[in-house]
C-alpha cells in the first residue's frame, strides 16, 4: 500500500510557529498553507490564488476590497471560522502594539468591516497594487481569537494539517486534519526535520533518513544526487536577489564611478560557479528573472577588470583602496565573499573579510550601516521598493527613484506597473547602487517516488498539500 | 625522590627516545612548512580562479586544487603557519599570565592562593568550546580572537603546573639558603624557582601547543577561527566535507595535516617529559 | 566528612555565584539585539520597542540580574525569547539527549580504555605496549569531528546500518533512541578512550613502582593478582580526575558532534541560542552546564574519598 | 644444614655489575648482619633472595632455600616460596603499606593466599599476629588504614605481614632507619624475640654497625657489591682484617680532635633566646570548630657563647628544626625574645638586619637538596654574598668564594662545576663553604650529617671541629643521633615535646642523664663499643658455662 508519511528536511528551526509574530522564514516553511491559511494564497509560480476567500471584488478606485469567504471552515480546535476571525486577524496585525514582522503590509488598511458571516470588507487609505499578493503572505494568515495567543507553541489554523508535536532542535510533526474544508490531502503525517549542517543534510538525504529536502543547503553535492536514480533534483528559482551591497555613503563608494568599476570587476559567472556550483541565474538589477516585468540588464556591467581599473583611475582611486566586507552566515555570502575579495584585489581594492552572525549583521550592517560591503540575498518577493526607503542600509538617495516607487504603489494597472518596474530596474542598475550578483537558485532534492513538491520558491514555504507518493 | 635533578644535558639521551625523535620530525615538518610559507608558497592563495578548480595532483599542483582553484599544498602550508601561530601565542598567553599567577599562589599562600585557585576553578567550570563560542560571538571570529579564546584556557593550566612545581620545591633547603642570603621572595622565585620548573613548563607548553592546534581546528571548523584569505585547516575541512564523494583529497589533506601536527607535538611533549621529567626517571631506580 | 562536604559545597556555590556574574556581564555586552533578530529586517522601530518591552529588556541591569538569579534559585530559568517556552523545559528536553549521550560515551571509553591501559602497563616496553600507545597517540590527534564524519560516511551512507543523525525522542522507544546515539557516542568516546588509556597506563606504571607493590609480591602474590588487587585501585585516583573532566567535557563540549549528527543536545541549544540572541536561554543554559561541571567535580572529590581512605576526614 | 644460602651470586642491571660473587648462608635460628655503606648492594642482595630484582637485571650463581634452587625457579614456585618460606620486612614503613587497604586486609592477604582458610579464620590469625608484634589489642586495628598509625606502629604491621605465614627465613632491610632511636630499640628487640621463639633465620641489613653488632650472630661487610669480610660477630670485630672494615669501624665511632681554642664562660652571649614560643594553626575539622594550635616550640630559652658548640637533641617532631628556623630569622616567633649580637633580628633596621644575617648562617641536612641543581658551585657559594652586594667588588667576591672553598678542602677549579658532579661528602663541604663565606660567628647546623655514610660523616665532623678551632665559629648543632652530638659539642640541650627537658655540659648529660626522657634516649641509642662489650661479656659467660658443664 502507498506510503503516507513524509519526512522533510529544513535548514533552520523556526523559533516558534506563529507566522504572524516573527520574521523567520522557517516559520512559513513549516506552517504556510499546511497549517495556516490566509484570505489569498500564493501559488507554486507566484500567482495569487483564492484561499479562505472564495472570491473578491475590488472597487473602481481600488480602495475597497470585498471578500466572499469559504463555507464550512473550522479551526483545528473545532471552532468555526467566520468573518469575525478575519477582522480579528487583520486588526491584530496592524494594531499599535502588534509584533507582526511585516506590519508595513497592512499599513494602508484603514478599516476592516464584517458585512455578514461570510463577507468581509477591507478599506484602504490609498490604493496598493499588490494588496491581494500581500494578503497571501504568511504574516497575513487568519487566526482565531481563542487560540491566537498560543499559536507560537501550539499553532491552530484552518489548513489541511494540524500540529502534532515539536521536539525542539529536532523535528516538528504534523498530522492530517480530517475536518479540512477543501480537497483532502494525500499525506497522513509529515515531519519537518531540522538539519542545519550541509554535511549532515547530505548524509541524511543519502542515507534515506529524510525523504525530501526542498531547499538543499549544499549545492556542491547535487551532482551526486543527480547521478543517483533514487533521487530527483529539482532546480528552480527563488525571490532571492543576491547582491554585493555597498554603503553608498561610505568613502570611495559614494562615488558612482567607483561602484561601476566594482560592478565591472566582479566575475559573476565565476561566482555562481564557484560559490553556488552553477545554481544561480545572473541578474543585472534587483529583480527576479522569472517576473514578467523583468528586464535583462546583465550586459550593463560585463566582467572587465581593465575597464574597472580605468574607472577607478577616473574616479581618483588609481591606487585602489581598502575596505571591509562584512558577511552574514549563509554559504552564498561566505563563499561569494572569498571570490569577490579575490576579484577586487585584482583591481587594487583590498577587502578585509569580517564574518558576522545574523544578530550582529542586523545591528552592525543593517541598522547602524557600519559597513562598506556586504553580501546578502533579499528573499522577499517584489522588493525593489526597498531602494526608495529612507535610511535603508544601502544609503541610496535618489528622489527620481523614490518617485517611481510612489507611483508604482498607487498604480493598479498591470501594464503601467510593469513599465514603472522596468524603469526602476534600469535606474538602480545605472547608478550601480549595488553589484547585482545572481538570483539565488533553489535546489530541491527528493525521493524519486515523491510528487507534488514545489520546484520554485515564490515565497519561502514548503507547501505539501499536494504531495503524494507514487505507488 | 629527586624531583628536580641536575641539568645534565638531556639532549644527549634524546637521540635514544623514539617518541622524541618521531615527534621532532613531524613537528619540524609542520614548523618548517609554516615558516617557508612566510616567504614562499608554490602558488598564491589569495587569487582565486574558479576555472581551475578541483584539479587532481599534477606537476603544477602537487596536491591538486580546491573548489576555488587554489593550490592545496600552498593552502596547507599557510594553514600550518596559521595554526602554529595561533597555538603558540595562546601558549604564550598561558605562560605569561598563568606562570606568575601560579608562582604567586605558591609563594604567597593564604588568601592570594585561594583567590588564584578559585579563579582557576571558575575558568575550568566553563565548558571550553561553549566559552570559545561566546568569546568569538563577543569579539567576532578571527585569528586574534581564536588566540584569546584558546589562550584563556591555557592560563589556569600553566598556573596549576607552576604552582605544583613551586610547591614541590618549597621544602627544599636551597630556598631556605637563599633566604638566609637576604634575597627577596621575587628574586628567589626568579633565580631558583623559575629555572627549576622550566622543564615542567616546557613539557606542558608542548602539550598545550598540540591541544591548541586541535582547538584552533575545531574553532575554524565551526567558522570561528581565522578568516579568509588566511587558510586554516579546520575551515578547509569544513568546506571540503560535502565534496567528499567526488573530491576526497580536499578533506583528506587538511585532516592528515591536523593529525600529523597534533601527533608531532604530542610525541615531542611525551618525549620531552621522558627526558626532562624526573618522575619517570625515578622508575629506573 | 560531613563538614568537609559542607565546606566544599560552600566553595562550589561561590564558584557558581562568580560564574553567574561572568555569564551575565558577557551576555550584557554581546552585540546584537534579540528583538531585531526575532523580527527580521523589515521590522519597524515601534514593533521592536514593543517586543523589547515585552521581553523585559528595558529594565535596569541590576534588577535583571537579581531577578534572573532569584528566579533560577526557585527553579525558574525564564522564558526562551525564541521558543517562547520555559527555558527549564528546553534544558530538560535537551539534557535527556546530552546526558545519556555523555554517559554512553563515558561508559564506552572506560570499557575500551581500562583493559587497553592495563594491558599496556602489564606489557610495558613490549611490542603490544608500543602498538597500543602508538594507536592512542593517533587517537588523541584525531579531531573528533573528522572521525564523526568518517563514521557517518561508512555506517550511515555506505552501509546504511545506522541513522546518519537526528534523535527520534525517547518516547519512540528506548532502542530507537539508543540506535541514534551509537555513532555520536563512538565518535566522542574513541578519542577520550585514547586519553584515558594513556592515563590508566601511566598511573598504573607509577603505582606498580611503589614499595607496597613489592611488599605484596613479597607476600607471594603473583604479578597478575598484585596488579589487580593493589595496582588498579590505587591507579584509579589519577584516572578519576580525568574521568570527571571528561564527563563535563562530554556533556558540555559536544557542540561540534551534535552539529555533525544534528542531535538536539544541550551544547547545540546554547550554540543556536547564541546566534539567535536568545540571551535568557544562553545565560541559563550556560549556568546549568557550569553547575553540572561543578557538581561533577564535587562528585569526583567524593569518589576520591571512596577510593583513597587518606582523604576521609574526621577519623 | 643451612636454611638459606647464596653462592657466587652476581647480579648486573643493564650491563652494570651490581653484585659480584656474593656468598653467604644462614643456619636455622641464626641472625646474619649485612652491613655496608649506601649503594654497596645490600638491598640488591635481599631482592635477589626474594627473586624480586628490578627489570633489566640478570643474575648468575646459586641461591638455595633448604634444598630448592631459587635462581631461575618458575614464577609459580616463587609465588609459593615468597611470604610462606622466605619473607621480607622493608625499610620505609609508610610506603611499604598500601594506603587504600586496611591493615587487616593487608596482613591477612598472605594467609589467604598461602593457606586454604576462611576469611574469618584469617582475620583471627591476623589478630594474633598483630598482638604478637605488640600492637594494642583492639578490634579496630584490623579496620584501620596505614595513615592512621604512627611510624612505629606501621613498622610493626610490616613485620606482622612478614611473619604471618611463619616463614623459616626472614629478611629485614634496614627495618629501623626511618624510626626514632627509642622506637628502633623496641623494634629490634621485637625482631630478636621473634627469631628466638620461632627459630627463624634472619638476614638483618643495616648501615649501622652498632645495631648489627648488637643483634647479629654473624656479620658480613659489603663494599661495592662484594662481601669483603665475613665472620662471627665478636671475632670479626676483634680481628678486622680487611682495610675497608677497619676504616668502617673506625669511622662509626670516630671522635674528632678536642677543642684547642678555650671558651670564655663569662663572655657576652652571641645568641640569647628567651621564652621562645612558636605555634602552628592546626587544620580545622569542621567549619564551626574553634581553631586549634599546635605548639612546636614551647617557652624555650637558651644562650650560645662565642666559639661555643651547642648540641640540640631530641626525637623527630620535638621542635628542633622549628627552633632552628626561628633562630635563623626564617620564621617569626609567636612569643618570646631573640637577641643575636645584642639585637633582636626582627626589630632592626634593614641595614642592621644585613649585618646580623651575615653573622649567622646555616648548614642543612640533605647536602643535595640544599643546592639549586642549576647553579654552579661558584654561584651557590657566592649566594650569601648578596648581603654584601653594595660593599665589595666582583673580584673580592671571587676571592672570598675561593677562600671558603679552600677552607673546606676543595679546589678553586671546583667552582665551575655543578653539584651533581660531587660526592655526598664533597657536597656537604660545599654547603659548609657557603655558610662560611660571609665569615659568620654562628652556624646553625640542622642534621648536617644524618644523610651521610659513616666514613663521610667522620670527615665532615673533623672539618667542623677544625673550623671551630681555626675560625672560632660557634655552632648550634642539631641532630637526633646522640653519638654525633657527643662527638662535637661542648654543651647539650635535650628537647622533648617542644620543651627543653635537660641542659648541661655534653659529658655530664651523657654520663649522668637526669631527666627520665634523657635517660631513655641515652639507653636506646645504639653504641658500637657498648654492644661489643656486651657481646664479649656474653661470649665469656657462655664459654665459662660450657667449660663448667
Ligand atoms: N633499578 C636499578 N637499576 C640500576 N641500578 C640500580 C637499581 N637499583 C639499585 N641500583 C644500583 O645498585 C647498587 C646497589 O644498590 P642497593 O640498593 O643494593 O644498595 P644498598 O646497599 O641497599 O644502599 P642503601 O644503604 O642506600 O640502601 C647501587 O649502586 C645502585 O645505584
Ligand atoms: N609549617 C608548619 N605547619 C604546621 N606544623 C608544623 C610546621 N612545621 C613544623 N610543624 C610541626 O611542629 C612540630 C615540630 O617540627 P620540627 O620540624 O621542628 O621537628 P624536628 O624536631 O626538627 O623533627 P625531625 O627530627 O623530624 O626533623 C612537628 O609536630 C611538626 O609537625
Ligand atoms: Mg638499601
Ligand atoms: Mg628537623
Amino acid at each position: 500500500h502507498a506510503k503516507s508519511a513524509l519526512s522533510l528536511g529544513i535548514v533552520l528551526e523556526p523559533p516558534h510557529l506563529d507566522p504572524t509574530a516573527g520574521a523567520a522564514a522557517a516559520i512559513d516553511e513549516v506552517t504556510y498553507a499546511n497549517v495556516f491559511e490566509g484570505l489569498t494564497r500564493i501559488g507554486p509560480n507566484g500567482e495569487v490564488l483564492p484561499a479562505l476567500a472564495k472570491s473578491w471584488e475590488i472597487s473602481e478606485d481600488g480602495l475597497t476590497y470585498t471578500f466572499e469567504l469559504q463555507d464550512g471552515v473550522t479551526f483545528h480546535d473545532g471552532t468555526p471560522f467566520s468573518a469575525e476571525d478575519v477582522k480579528f486577524s487583520l486588526d491584530r496585525a496592524r494594531a499599535e502594539d502588534s509584533t507582526n514582522a511585516q506590519k508595513p503590509l497592512f499599513a494602508a488598511i484603514s478599516a476592516v468591516n464584517v458585512a455578514d458571516e461570510d463577507t468581509v470588507q477591507v478599506t484602504l487609505s490609498e490604493p496598493v497594487g499588490s494588496f491581494l499578493f500581500n494578503l497571501g503572505w504568511g504574516d497575513a494568515v487568519i487566526v482565531s481569537k481563542e487560540s491566537a495567543a498560543g499559536n507560537k507553541t501550539n499553532p491552530i489554523g484552518t489548513g489541511p494539517f494540524k500540529f502534532d508535536r515539536w521536539i525542539k532542535g529536532q523535528e516538528i510533526s504534523l498530522d492530517r486534519y480530517e475536518g479540512y474544508w477543501g480537497t483532502p490531502v494525500a499525506l497522513e503525517e509529515a515531519s519537518f526535520k531540522v538539519i542545519a549542517d550541509p554535511n549532515a543534510a547530505f548524509a541524511a538525504m543519502m542515507s534515506g533518513d529524510v525523504d525530501a529536502f526542498p531547499n538543499f543547503p549544499a549545492p556542491e553535492t547535487l551532482i551526486q544526487f543527480e547521478a543517483d536514480p533514487r533521487f530527483k533534483v529539482a532546480v528552480g528559482s527563488t525571490e532571492g536577489e543576491t547582491i554585493l551591497a555597498m554603503n553608498n555613503e561610505s568613502g570611495p563608494l559614494s562615488n558612482k564611478l567607483v561602484r561601476q568599476a566594482i560592478s565591472h570587476a566582479v566575475n559573476k559567472q565565476a561566482l555562481i560557479d564557484g560559490a553556488m556550483f552553477g545554481r544561480g541565474t545572473p541578474i543585472g538589477s534587483h529583480f527576479a528573472p522569472h517576473h514578467p516585468a523583468y528586464e535583462d540588464l546583465t550586459g550593463t556591467y560585463t566582467f572587465d577588470p581593465e575597464k574597472a581599473k580605468e574607472l577607478l583611475k577616473e574616479a581618483g582611486y588609481a591606487e585602489g583602496f581598502t575596505a571591509t566586507l562584512k558577511l552574514p552566515p549563509p554559504q552564498y555570502a561566505r563563499r561569494g565573499g572569498e571570490l569577490i575579495r579575490s576579484d577586487l584585489q585584482k583591481v587594487g581594492i583590498n577587502l578585509e573579510i569580517v564574518p558576522l552572525e545574523w544578530a550582529q549583521w542586523l545591528s552592525e550592517v543593517f541598522r547602524e550601516k557600519n559597513y562598506d560591503f556586504t553580501i546578502v540575498s533579499h528573499t522577499e518577493p517584489m522588493d525593489i521598493g526597498i531602494y526608495a526607503r529612507d535610511d535603508y542600509y544601502f544609503n541610496y538617495k535618489n528622489p527620481a527613484f523614490d518617485d517611481i516607487i510612489t507611483q508604482l504603489n498607487r498604480e493598479t494597472d498591470e501594464e503601467k506597473r510593469y513599465a514603472l518596474m522596468k524603469q526602476a530596474q534600469e535606474m538602480i542598475a545605472a547608478d550601480a547602487v549595488n553589484v547585482f550578483l545572481f538570483q539565488l537558485g533553489k535546489a530541491g532534492v527528493w525521493d524519486a517516488n515523491l510528487q507534488g513538491l514545489w520546484v520554485n520558491s515564490p515565497i519561502q514555504a514548503n507547501d505539501i498539500t499536494g504531495v503524494s507518493w507514487k505507488n | 625522590m629527586d624531583t628536580f635533578e641536575a641539568p645534565i644535558h638531556p639532549f644527549r639521551r634524546a637521540w635514544k627516545s623514539r617518541s622524541f625523535l618521531i615527534g621532532l620530525c613531524l613537528a619540524s615538518l609542520i614548523l618548517i612548512a609554516g615558516f617557508i610559507s612566510l616567504f614562499w608558497t608554490p602558488h598564491a592563495i589569495d587569487s582565486l580562479n574558479v576555472a581551475n578548480r578541483l584539479q587532481a595532483s599534477s606537476s603544477q599542483h602537487w596536491l591538486g586544487t580546491d573548489q576555488y582553484g587554489r593550490d592545496i599544498l600552498s593552502m596547507l602550508m599557510i594553514g600550518a603557519r596559521t595554526s602554529i601561530i595561533v597555538a603558540l601565542i595562546a601558549v604564550g598567553i598561558g605562560l605569561l599570565f598563568g606562570v606568575p599567577l601560579g608562582l604567586l599562589a605558591a609563594t604567597k599562600r593564604g588568601l592570594v592562593e585561594e583567590a588564584v585557585m578559585r579563579t582557576n576553578d571558575l575558568i575550568f567550570a566553563f565548558p571550553a568550546i561553549l566559552s570559545a563560542i561566546l568569546i568569538t560571538a563577543l569579539l567576532g571570529p578571527g585569528a586574534v580572537n581564536a588566540v584569546i579564546a584558546i589562550g584563556i584556557f591555557n592560563i589556569p593550566v600553566f598556573a596549576r603546573v607552576a604552582r605544583g612545581g613551586a610547591l614541590s620545591l618549597s621544602g627544599r633547603d636551597f630556598l631556605l639558603a637563599a633566604r638566609l642570603s637576604g634575597k627577596s621572595g621575587l628574586r628567589i622565585t626568579l633565580e631558583h624557582v623559575l629555572p627549576n620548573i622550566a622543564n615542567l613548563l616546557i613539557v606542558q607548553a608542548t602539550i598545550q601547543l598540540s591541544l591548541g592546534i586541535l582547538a584552533e581546528a575545531g574553532l575554524s571548523y565551526l567558522g570561528l577561527g581565522p578568516q579568509p584569505p588566511l587558510a586554516s585547516w579546520g575551515r578547509m575541512l569544513n568546506e571540503a566535507q560535502t565534496m567528499m564523494a567526488f573530491a576526497p583529497q580536499l578533506a583528506l589533506y587538511p585532516g592528515l595535516a591536523i593529525v600529523v601536527s597534533v601527533l608531532g607535538f604530542n610525541l615531542l611533549g611525551d618525549g620531552l617529559r621522558d627526558l626532562l621529567d624526573p618522575r619517570l626517571r625515578r622508575r629506573i631506580r | 566528612m560531613f563538614s568537609y562536604g559542607v565546606l566544599r559545597l560552600l566553595g562550589l556555590s561561590l564558584t557558581l555565584f562568580a560564574a553567574s556574574i561572568v555569564v551575565f556581564v558577557v551576555l550584557e555586552v554581546l552585540p546584537g539585539d534579540p528583538a531585531q533578530v526575532m523580527l527580521g529586517i523589515s521590522a519597524q522601530e515601534d514593533t521592536l520597542a514593543a517586543l523589547r518591552e515585552q521581553l523585559g529588556l528595558n529594565a535596569p541591569v541590576l534588577t535583571r540580574y537579581v531577578d534572573w538569579v532569584l528566579g533560577m534559585l526557585q527553579g525558574d530559568f525564564g522564558i526562551s525569547y525564541t521558543y517562547n517556552v520555559p527555558v527549564s523545559e528546553l534544558i530538560a528536553e535537551r539534557a535527556a539527549v546530552s546526558l545519556p549521550l555523555a554517559a554512553i560515551a563515558l561508559i564506552l571509553s572506560t570499557a575500551i580504555a581500562f583493559p587497553i591501559g592495563i594491558m599496556a602497563a602489564r606489557f610495558r616496553g613490549k611490542a603490544l605496549d608500543t602498538g597500543i600507545m602508538g594507536l592512542t597517540q593517533v587517537g588523541i590527534a584525531l579531531p573528533n569531528f573528522w572521525f564523526a564524519i568518517l563514521l557517518v560516511y561508512v555506517f550511515a551512507i555506505t552501509l546504511r546500518l545506522l541513522p546518519s543523525g537526528g534523535f527520534p525522542g525517547w518516547d519512540q522507544g528506548v532502542l530507537n533512541g539508543l540506535e541514534a546515539l551509537i555513532l555520536p557516542a563512538i565518535a566522542l568516546a574513541l578519542p577520550q578512550a585514547a586519553i584515558l588509556a594513556r592515563v590508566m597506563r601511566s598511573a598504573l606504571i607509577d603505582v606498580m613502582s611503589e614499595d607496597y607493590i613489592r611488599t605484596a609480591r613479597a607476600k607471594g602474590l603473583s604479578a597478575r593478582v598484585t596488579l589487580w588487587r593493589h595496582g588498579v585501585r590505587n591507579a584509579l585516583i589519577p584516572v578519576l580526575t580525568i574521568l570527571g573532566l571528561q564527563f563535563s567535557f562530554l556533556v558540555a563540549g559536544t557542540v561540534i558532534i551534535e552539529n555533525v549528527f544534528y542531535l538536539p543536545g544541550l551544547g547545540r541549544l546554547i550554540f543556536q541560542a547564541i546566534t539567535q540572541r536568545d540571551l535568557i536561554t544562553v545565560k541559563s543554559g550556560v549556568m546549568v552546564l557550569v553547575a553540572l561541571v561543578v557538581l561533577i567535580t564535587f562528585i569526583v572529590d567524593l569518589a576520591y574519598a571512596a577510593v583513597d581512605p587518606r582523604l576521609r576526614r574526621g577519623r | 644444614m643451612a636454611v638459606f644460602s647464596a653462592k657466587n651470586l652476581s647480579v648486573s642491571i643493564n650491563g652494570t655489575p651490581i653484585l659480584k660473587n656474593v656468598s653467604f648462608s644462614l643456619a636455622k635460628g641464626e641472625i646474619l648482619g649485612l652491613v655496608g655503606e649506601s649503594g654497596s648492594g645490600k638491598s640488591m642482595s635481599a631482592l635477589a633472595a626474594m627473586q624480586l630484582l628490578p627489570d633489566g637485571a640478570t643474575q648468575d650463581g646459586s641461591i638455595r632455600y633448604k634444598k630448592h634452587e631459587i635462581v631461575g625457579a618458575s614464577e609459580r614456585t616463587m609465588n609459593e616460596v615468597r611470604g610462606r618460606s622466605i619473607s621480607m620486612v622493608f625499610q620505609e614503613p609508610m610506603t611499604a603499606l598500601n594506603p587504600t587497604k586496611t591493615i587487616g586486609d593487608q596482613v591477612s592477604e598472605g594467609l589467604l593466599w598461602h593457606f586454604k582458610m576462611t576469611r574469618q579464620r584469617a582475620l583471627e590469625r591476623t589478630q594474633k599476629v598483630l598482638e604478637r608484634v605488640g600492637l594494642p589489642f583492639d578490634n579496630h586495628m584490623l579496620d584501620r588504614y596505614p595513615h592512621q598509625l604512627s611510624g612505629g606502629q606501621r613498622q610493626r604491621v610490616v613485620i606482622a605481614m612478614a611473619i604471618a605465614c611463619k616463614p623459616r627465613f626472614l629478611i629485614a632491610d634496614e627495618p629501623t632507619t626511618a624510626l626514632d632511636v627509642t622506637i628502633q630499640a623496641q623494634i629490634l628487640a621485637l625482631l630478636k624475640e621473634i627469631v628466638r621463639k620461632d627459630q627463624m633465620s634472619l638476614l638483618l641489613i643495616s648501615h649501622d654497625l652498632a645495631v648489627v653488632a648488637d643483634m647479629a650472630d654473624r656479620v658480613a661487610i659489603m663494599k661495592d657489591g662484594e662481601i669483603v669480610e665475613h665472620g662471627p660477630t665478636g671475632q670479626l670485630f676483634r680481628t678486622l682484617s680487611h682495610p675497608y672494615s677497619q676504616q668502617l669501624v673506625e669511622a662509626s665511632s670516630h671522635i674528632p680532635k678536642a677543642r684547642t681554642r678555650p671558651l670564655d664562660p663569662d663572655a657576652k652571649p652571641l645568641l640569647a633566646v628567651e621564652g621562645l614560643v612558636r605555634t602552628y594553626p592546626l587544620p580545622k575539622r569542621s567549619v564551626f570548630e574553634k581553631r586549634q594550635y599546635h605548639t612546636a616550640v614551647n617557652t624555650v630559652s637558651l644562650r650560645i657563647l662565642p666559639h661555643e658548640s651547642v648540641g640540640l637533641v631530641g626525637e623527630s617532631g620535638c621542635g628542633k628544626s622549628t627552633l632552628a628556623r626561628t633562630v635563623l630569622g626564617l620564621e617569626e616567633p609567636t612569643k618570646g625574645h631573640i637577641s643575636f649580637l645584642g639585637k633582636n633580628p626582627f626589630e632592626v633596621s634593614h641595614k642592621e638586619e644585613k649585618a646580623l644575617k651575615r653573622g649567622i648562617q646555616a648548614v642543612f641536612q640533605d647536602p643535595y637538596g640544599s643546592f639549586d641543581p642549576r647553579h654552579t658551585i661558584a654561584k651557590t657559594v657566592a649566594e650569601p654574598l648578596h648581603l654584601l652586594r653594595h660593599e665589595i667588588s666582583e673580584t673580592a667576591k671571587n676571592g672570598k668564594v675561593i677562600a671558603a672553598l679552600e677552607a673546606v678542602g676543595l679546589k678553586p677549579q671546583d667552582a665551575h662545576k655543578y653539584p651533581h658532579e660531587f660526592s655526598g661528602g664533597q657536597r656537604q663541604r660545599i654547603a659548609i663553604a657557603r655558610a662560611l663565606v660571609t665569615e659568620p660567628q654562628l652556624i646553625v647546623a640542622d642534621e648536617p650529617v644524618s644523610a651521610l655514610d659513616v666514613s663521610i660523616r667522620a670527615q665532615i665532623l673533623d672539618l667542623l671541629a677544625d673550623l671551630r678551632d681555626r675560625l672560632g665559629v660557634a655552632y648550634l648543632f642539631i641532630s637526633h643521633d646522640l653519638s654525633v652530638v657527643q662527638a662535637i659539642t661542648d654543651r647539650v640541650i635535650v628537647m622533648n615535646g617542644g620543651r627543653i627537658v635537660e641542659e648541661g655540659s655534653t659529658e655530664q648529660v651523657f654520663r649522668h642523664p637526669k631527666h627520665p626522657y634523657t635517660r631513655m634516649l641515652v639507653a636506646a641509642a645504639p653504641d658500637l663499643n657498648a654492644s661489643l662489650k656486651r657481646r664479649h661479656k656474653a661470649e665469656i659467660k657462655a664459654r665459662t658455662a660450657r667449660q663448667k658443664s
